[in-house]
């Protein structure tokens, strides 16, 4: 059992900085996700138009974090690339079915 | 390092008026249902304004949150280490000694900026 | 007053010591109450200006933050400790040692209060003492390479002593070989920093094994890119090691990849000072040493 | 099933407004107003870590110090890496870092008379009722004043299995899936206000559902952390664990890091094609392969490759780490 | 000996800048005169370690050559505050000046006297043997060792005080960003 090899073709990541830009990023997702589901709520979708609005949204909002915050060059902030697109998608999933479940109800369910 | 930036009021406020627009519409949505009801029209999908208000109001959001969140860190080490001088990695602040001769240099030097 | 703030923390986060710019910075912060506005940096920051202001012999100033945090964080080790170094500072150092050791026998795990009694010995004048009861403190807290690299410096500080006793060469080579040992242990604890790889290298170099060295700084370098002291120390192992007659040790680097790299530091070298707009003067004496080496 | 959805659609029920407003919005205001409470209580509660004595330290950064010059021995070299494997493989064999050198081999008789460790195992305890208390008691409050209330309705469409899920406490069988009941309200907002309280208090917070989760399946193991317990909660022979180290360390054999760190710097600038590591990697793979088929072979190998000048270095560089250990320790 | 302003200025600016380490570097003096014109700092960390002093030693020849001068001195602050003693390695570089200049001396500044009126070089000569502090120096113009300007200690008070210090680079600083001008020193003189 040989030790750690130096392989000078790793990259080397401060682990903190990781951590950092994925808080960075469930911040981002997470928040939106609530607002695309009040937003899904309130126009009343179901079923599967609802989840694409979601997907629909999420994918509007990695191209702005693409856009606006890694300045078009994600591997400098991620260890892939693209994870700018997928990174907190599923997590910030329930929290929208939550939001669009509350609004659906409250708007138009009850009277 | 942990340093704070600015926050971005720019997109502060465009996360509030985000909010506001969206409130707003659902609000106009909730009125508007119960219009249709009072007058037992058909729920017949939303009126255009509407839907229009939300998907902007939604995407002003997305702009907003994107603004406030903090940057990203580069997170490669050789970049990050660059950046830093040999002074500051081979610091030891809690080997602080204090007989050096800082107290005596200072001693008739008022520290003004 | 934002930015003064963001200059502090900045220094915070390097650790770099230059404590007349944090007294510059952060005495009109304390002085004009401006820095309770910070919210939790506050109390980091009047510890950053309370001890910056020893270190320059501000006493009322590092009384008044002392007396701030004393007030927020009543019998805090941490703020105890700093009223340490204030007796510290004004050389009152038998009390300052009551300090720490009262602070030990609350929590005898106290790794601050530790490394000030090591300190306490330095100014006392007892660089033995002190090194001894640092290398008590690093048998315990192996995994404190802050207080390897200090061990390597006191080891280094000793060279500058004059040895009575022993041969004056072989001291030497004692100090620096027990320094080389010391950041062994940091470059294991922490074995991407350039810095460590660095001094180490310096350390071989000072102690003569230059074909270590030499490898060393080649390390420094694939850690950091053109890092200029690194390619200063591989430009003058090489020279040296080309002079000398071809090692027959198989491990040390062959006379093709010595010139290779020679030839390599030479062109970074050259690159970095044609890049920036140095003084002329530095530009043309570095071109002709390095063309010289 | 698509049909069916449009006739339970078609026969929707109504539900009363005053179950929103008593019901809906107060279980999920609860629900938020307790996240907040908790973190901070969790705060106040982690505020005062419990101190640990100097031997125990010393004990597992000793293990540490083993581990490290495994992990990252690679970075030494061959001198620095031999002298410290010999010194560190002697300590762990006669038990230098152990608590107790001398009676260090027995583990003690009975765990709850140990001090230290019932200390652990209540703040485990401690943290853990910290999660599952406040949730506990929201359930029972829901199921005591709610139960049966149907409360929203999911704007998608589940199968049949989801029925026991969503619409637990209500025991129809004709009712659409759709329907949701009070208790798995609970439960969606469990989990849907994870955002929420990442806004409210920053990411890393004590409100955590997944936390909440893992709190229930191991209540009362909070000691598990502790490195002298193995995973069943009994303190551990360290003699022992100290000698596995040893064996481990034995058998890691030092491989430098930097034997070709210049062909490496080389290849970095592109002064040479990087093919060459992987040419040398092969080579490397193969010398390794054909030395350990036959030990006999690999010995004399050994023997041929080391020259007088590397015997004497060796020689120096033992000499050399010996003064350097006495001299810390006359230090 | 006699020092010029810029030559006083510079090492106690050094020391001024890095207040709490040791610091080091050396005198230049004109080709054929024993006036001490200029002064070059060196380092402020890891003074003991060989390699950096001797690529900063040959430069340092190299300048000279270009400009018509010779190394004569070498100057060292402690970072102790009441240490004035000629430390091991400032013997050693003192030393391999002193074989190529017969007139080389050292330089230990008094940490006490950097930001007062009073004189804070203590100089050093190689007498009988070893490196002895000559005391009772800068009395007068006449002495061995005297100032160019007398008003040289208040003008580096004043100096300090306005903390032209931060402006000045060293060797160590140089090769951190080589931008920076530690031969000359252009923005402190």
């Amino acid at each position: 059992m040989s030790g750690q090899q130096i392989n000078p073709d790793d990259a080397l990541y401060v682990d903190m900085f990781i951590a950092k830009n994925s808080q960075t990023m469930t911040f981002i997702r997470s928040s939106y996700s609530a607002i695309l589901g009040l937003a899904a709520g309130t126009l009343g979708l179901t079923n599967w138009s609802g989840f694409i609005f979601y997907f629909v949204g999420s994918a509007f909002l990695s191209v702005l974090i693409f856009a606006l915050k890694t300045k078009g060059s994600p591997s400098l902030y991620f260890r892939q690339p693209l994870d700018v697109f997928t990174e907190g998608v599923l997590g910030g999933l329930l929290s929208y079915i939550l939001f669009w479940t509350l609004l659906y109800g409250i708007i138009h369910i009850y009277d | 390092m942990a340093v704070q930036q600015a926050p971005s009021y720019l997109g502060r406020l465009a996360c509030v008026l985000g909010f506001l627009f969206l409130f707003h519409s659902g609000y106009s949505t909730f009125e508007h249902l119960s219009y249709l009801k009072a007058v037992d029209g058909h729920e017949s999908g939303l009126p255009l304004d509407i839907t229009i208000e939300l998907i902007m109001s939604v995407a002003l959001f997305g702009l907003g949150i994107v603004m406030v969140a903090d940057d990203f860190k580069e997170i490669l080490m050789e970049t990050e280490m660059a950046k830093q001088s040999i002074e500051s990695l081979d610091a030891r602040p809690s080997f602080y000694a204090f007989d050096h001769r800082g107290r005596a240099v200072f001693r008739n030097v008022v520290l003004k900026n | 007053m934002v930015n003064a703030a963001k200059v502090l923390q900045d220094l915070r986060a390097s650790a770099e010591r230059k404590p007349d710019v944090v007294v510059r910075l952060g005495k009109p912060l304390v002085e004009s109450g401006a820095v309770k506005k910070l919210d939790a940096d506050a109390w980091l920051v009047y510890e950053q200006v309370a001890i910056a202001a020893l270190e320059v012999g501000d006493d009322t100033l590092a009384h008044r933050c002392i007396e701030a945090l004393e007030a927020k964080f009543p019998g805090s080790a941490r703020v105890r400790r700093l009223q340490g170094m204030q007796l510290e500072a004004v050389g009152r150092l038998e009390d300052a040692g009551e300090i720490y050791k009262a602070i030990l026998r609350e929590d005898e795990t106290n790794v601050l209060a530790a490394k000030r009694q090591v300190m306490l010995l330095r100014t006392m004048g007892l660089p033995a003492e002190a090194i001894g009861a640092l290398v008590k403190y690093l048998d315990i807290n192996y995994t404190d390479f802050e207080g390897w690299l200090q061990l390597a410096d006191f080891y280094l500080e000793e060279l500058m002593n004059t040895f009575v006793f022993l041969d004056q060469l072989l001291a030497a080579f004692l100090r620096y070989a027990q320094a080389a040992f010391c950041m062994e242990e940091v470059i294991m604890l922490q074995p991407q920093n350039h810095v460590f790889h660095l001094k180490y290298a310096e350390i071989l170099y000072s102690q003569d094994s230059i074909g270590l060295a030499l490898k060393q700084f080649c390390r420094v370098v694939e850690l950091c890119k053109d890092h200029v002291r690194g390619l200063y120390g591989i430009k003058l192992c090489t020279s040296r090691l080309l002079k000398a007659a071809p090692s027959r040790n198989p491990a040390a680097t062959s006379q093709e990849d010595l010139k290779a790299i020679d030839l390599l530091a030479t062109e970074r070298l050259l690159a970095v000072y044609g890049s920036g707009n140095a003084a002329a003067s530095v530009k043309t004496t570095s071109a002709k040493w390095i063309e010289s080496a | 099933m698509g049909a069916w959805t449009v006739i339970q659609e078609r026969q929707a029920m109504l539900l009363d407004p005053a179950i929103r407003d008593w019901v809906l919005l107060p279980i999920m205001v609860v629900m938020i107003l307790v996240g907040v409470v908790r973190h901070h209580i969790t705060v106040l509660l982690n505020g005062t870590p419990k101190k640990a004595d100097l031997k125990s330290a010393r004990e597992t950064k000793g293990l540490q110090r083993g581990a490290v010059l495994r992990a990252y021995g690679s970075h030494l070299p061959e001198h620095a890496f031999e002298a410290r494997k010999a010194y560190i493989t002697d300590a762990f064999e006669k038990g230098t870092y152990l608590k107790d050198p001398k009676g260090g081999n027995k583990p003690k008789g009975n765990v709850m008379q140990d001090p230290a460790y019932v200390e652990g195992m209540m703040d485990g305890m401690k943290k853990n009722m910290m999660n599952i208390v406040p949730q506990t008691v929201i359930m029972g409050w829901i199921n005591f004043f709610f139960s049966g209330f149907v409360l929203i309705k999911l704007p998608f469409p589940l199968t049949i299995r989801f029925k026991s899920m969503l619409q637990r406490g209500i025991e129809t069988q004709d009712m659409d899936v759709t329907w949701v009941s009070s208790l798995s309200w609970y439960f969606l907002n469990l989990f849907g206000l994870q955002s929420v309280f990442t806004l409210l208090l920053g990411s890393g917070h004590a409100a955590d559902a997944m936390r909440d989760m893992q709190a229930m399946s191991t209540m009362g193991m909070g000691a598990a952390t502790n490195p002298q317990m193995g995973p069943t909660g009994q303190p551990q022979d360290m003699h022992k664990i100290f000698l596995s180290e040893k064996e481990n360390i034995e058998l890691t054999e030092h491989e430098w890091g930097l034997e070709n760190v210049e062909i490496r710097l080389l290849v970095k600038y592109g002064k040479l094609p990087r093919s060459i590591l992987e040419d040398q990697k092969k080579a490397k793979a193969v010398g390794n392969a054909s030395s350990s088929s036959s030990s006999s072979a690999a010995s004399s190998h050994v023997a041929s490759s080391t020259s007088p000048s590397q015997a004497t270095m060796a020689a120096a560089a033992a000499a050399a780490s010996a003064s350097k250990k006495k001299g810390r320790r006359q230090a | 000996m006699k020092f010029s302003n810029k030559a006083y200025q510079k090492p106690l600016l050094h020391a001024a800048k890095y207040p709490t380490t040791a610091v080091n570097g050396v005198f230049l003096a004109s080709n054929g005169s024993d006036a001490v014109v200029d002064a070059i700092p060196f380092f402020h960390f890891w003074n003991t370690l060989t390699p950096m002093l001797e690529v900063a030693m040959t430069q340092v020849d190299l300048h000279c050559k270009d400009h018509g001068l010779r190394i004569i001195g070498y100057y060292e602050a402690s970072d102790k505050l009441n240490d004035e003693a000629l430390s091991q390695v400032g013997q050693r570089v003192a030393s391999q000046i002193l074989q190529v200049t017969p007139d080389a001396f050292a330089v230990v500044i008094k940490n006490t006297n950097i930001s007062t009126e009073n004189i804070a070089f203590l100089p050093y000569q190689f007498k009988e043997g070893q490196w002895r502090a000559q005391k009772d120096t800068f009395s007068g113009p006449k002495d061995v060792f005297s100032l160019e300007n007398s008003s040289s200690p208040s003008l580096a008070a004043k100096a300090i005080r306005e903390g032209l210090s931060s402006k000045l680079a060293d060797f160590d600083s140089h090769m951190e960003n080589v931008q920076e001008d530690w031969l000359s020193n252009k923005a402190i003189v």
